[in-house]
């Protein structure tokens, strides 16, 4: 028998990561505690575990952001008087901003515009993206090549969401065919506030950027 | 969604609403016409499939009517909203033969189409509650307090966005532009000296009343001091000589004009400001 | 029996310890703890259930100057040490001078110390080449033929674009509240999508390493 044990056993992987998890300034992914031990080291059964050793506790192992991190029981708010940092006010305006483009993304300025049927205030998305919530994505490949925003990680982790599938309700609008950014064929509504720069026309049938959103969850991992 | 719907639909409440007094007139709350339209479709306690466009255009004008009678001034959106209402309400009620003009969408699809975006912002709106009602980071629940016990700091992911990018170019274009600002030419005004020496040279004909304008001298060609440097040059050194007793100037009122005038023969009367030493 | 619990029972205090603990911004003495439980609350009890429970754990509780505090295992301390030096954040200087040269590419070292006002540490640019957003693209046809740099793929990649052409513009800055209504007289956006590539000469094979200083008399212009 050899006096040194070369592979760590499933109690010492747990400890590491619990190790490496606790002293992290912020979320780890499974891949990033990975590089951290040795060679095919179960870092998902590790996780399982300590996540069912700490369920309950005054600590939990939660998953934001497709990234692991613990964190105080939510329902133990009441005791963090020092700790809480009153979070900057949304507005109203900037909440429903920010629910539209988290459900709809990737969606474009003019979008978010004609679900809420008026024009996006000045200043409601520069705060969502000063604040690292709302991102730019890329652009839309209709007339116009309007630019496309979705959400950050900063968002996810922010509600404590580990991905976007976890949104809520976010399954049941999608089938009710609330999540379809076309309004039916022909149907304008007066929008005098809209902008004639051509954001307005509807996406051409087939465009690229469609399926993004279902995208989204398959490529972010 | 299942919460919007209701099992037991309560028409006779909805019908005894008198839609004027059901809904207060009460603007600051709403987004605009889409917003209020929500609301007002929220007083027909009914599914939102299930919503009668018709009475909600009734709503919607009374509304309108409402905020008229008590002096509110509506945005244009609302007005227009209304008067598109109006119209799709005349549209529904129309016989059902009766087709409407070449291409047009037919009414009851339009009245689809807006009980649909209805929906639609009502989802949002559960959306942004449901979202708001979790846990949030440093209000309900929290990391590690302990930045010193923090040492592993997350590597594969660089916090970088397109906004910090494109905020770090504006951020530098703008310095860059600081740096090299040229204020242009120094703006040259006529000397008070110059405006002296040339006052003491015309005060001997100033026999009569004469405005700022005709004594202040004329400006020459595109160089040299502004019309309103030799105007305002002359003006304080008419003042200086007003002190030493040379002359004297006087001004109807406020901002009318100036005139001035050399001490001594032919001081003119009436009651008009005058600065005497 | 009452049917609602007023004094919490042991575990209950536990867990609140163990939150309170965790979320600290330094050691906390019993008192501090006592101080934010229901009157009565066995602080001492507390503590040495937890000191027992994360026996042997990655994390233990640890008794400094009679202040608790939660700390990583001694043991485990070579994980902690590790690739902490790995940039996470992009310094300023780093993402000044990245956005520079996506908008202004190809463009020379000089000219990104012209728009920027400040010389370039050796270390930024390495930094971005190394992490693969900038690459080299050429030499400029001007005397010194100096190198000129571009963005590279993972640029694109790590922001979502698809091509140079989505980059933001004008616009966008507008619209995110960077550039006021007034723009800055002089403020032009180029378009590095259409960046005159025939401006630069391509690099050599082993050109790189040329030093930029070297003169070259063949030079067209």
């Amino acid at each position: 028998m050899m006096g040194i044990q070369f592979a760590p056993d499933h109690g010492e992987i747990e400890r590491r990561v619990e190790a490496l998890l606790f002293a992290a300034a912020g979320p780890l992914s499974a891949a990033e505690i990975a590089r951290r031990l040795p060679e095919g080291a179960d870092v998902g059964g590790a996780i399982s575990a300590l996540r069912e050793r700490y369920q309950g506790r005054g600590v939990e192992l939660e998953c934001v952001a497709d990234r692991w991190q613990f964190r105080t029981a939510a329902d133990l708010s009441f005791l963090m008087t020092e700790e809480r940092e009153e979070p900057r006010r949304l507005s109203k305006a900037a909440l429903e901003t920010l629910a539209i483009i988290a459900y709809h993304q990737p969606c474009t300025r003019a979008e978010v515009e004609s679900v809420r049927g008026v024009s996006l205030s000045r200043g409601t998305l520069d705060l969502l993206l000063e604040m690292g919530f709302v991102r730019l994505r890329g652009r839309r490949r209709s007339p116009g090549r309007p630019v496309t925003y979705g959400t950050a990680d900063k968002f996810l982790e922010h509600f404590g969401l580990s991905n976007l599938y976890d949104l809520p309700g976010v399954q049941e609008m999608k089938a009710a065919g609330l999540l379809d950014l076309s309004i039916p064929v022909g149907f304008e509504l007066p929008d005098p506030s809209r902008a004639p720069d051509g954001d307005d026309e509807p996406l051409l049938p087939g465009d690229e950027d469609a399926p993004e959103f279902a995208q989204d969850f398959v490529a972010e991992d | 969604m299942t919460e919007a719907f209701q099992p037991n639909l309560d028409f006779t409440a909805a019908e005894q609403v008198d839609a004027r007094e059901a809904f207060v007139v009460d603007l600051d709350g709403y987004e605009g016409p889409l917003h209020v339209l929500l609301a007002l479709a929220r007083t027909q306690k009914v599914d939102l499939l299930k919503l009668s466009i018709t009475r909600l255009a009734e709503q919607y004008l009374a509304f309108v009517h409402e905020a008229r009678r008590r002096n509110f001034s509506l945005a244009a959106d609302y007005l227009v909203m209304a008067s598109w209402l109006a119209y799709l309400k005349s549209r529904l009620l129309l016989p059902r033969t009766e087709k409407g003009k070449g291409g047009e969408m037919p009414a009851e699809e339009m009245a689809a189409a807006l009980a649909f975006r209805l929906q639609k912002l009502e989802a949002m709106r559960k959306a942004v509650e449901a979202i708001t009602a979790r846990p949030q980071l440093k209000r309900d629940v929290f990391a590690r307090g302990d930045p010193q016990a923090t040492v592993i700091v997350p590597s594969d992911r660089i916090d970088a966005s397109l906004y910090e990018l494109m905020a770090a170019y504006v951020t530098q274009r703008r310095r860059e532009e600081q740096r090299h600002y040229n204020p242009g030419q120094r703006v040259e005004a006529f000397a008070l000296e110059a405006a002296r020496d040339w006052l003491r040279e015309v005060l001997p004909r100033l026999e009569q009343w004469t405005s700022l304008e005709q004594v202040a001298p004329a400006r020459r060609g595109e160089d040299g001091p502004t019309q309103a440097s030799f105007t305002a040059s002359t003006l304080s050194a008419s003042l200086e000589l007003v002190k030493e007793g040379a002359m004297d100037v006087k001004q109807a009122e406020a901002f009318a004009e100036l005139y001035l005038k050399r001490r001594g023969r032919g001081r003119g009367r009436g009651q008009v400001l005058e600065l005497v030493p």
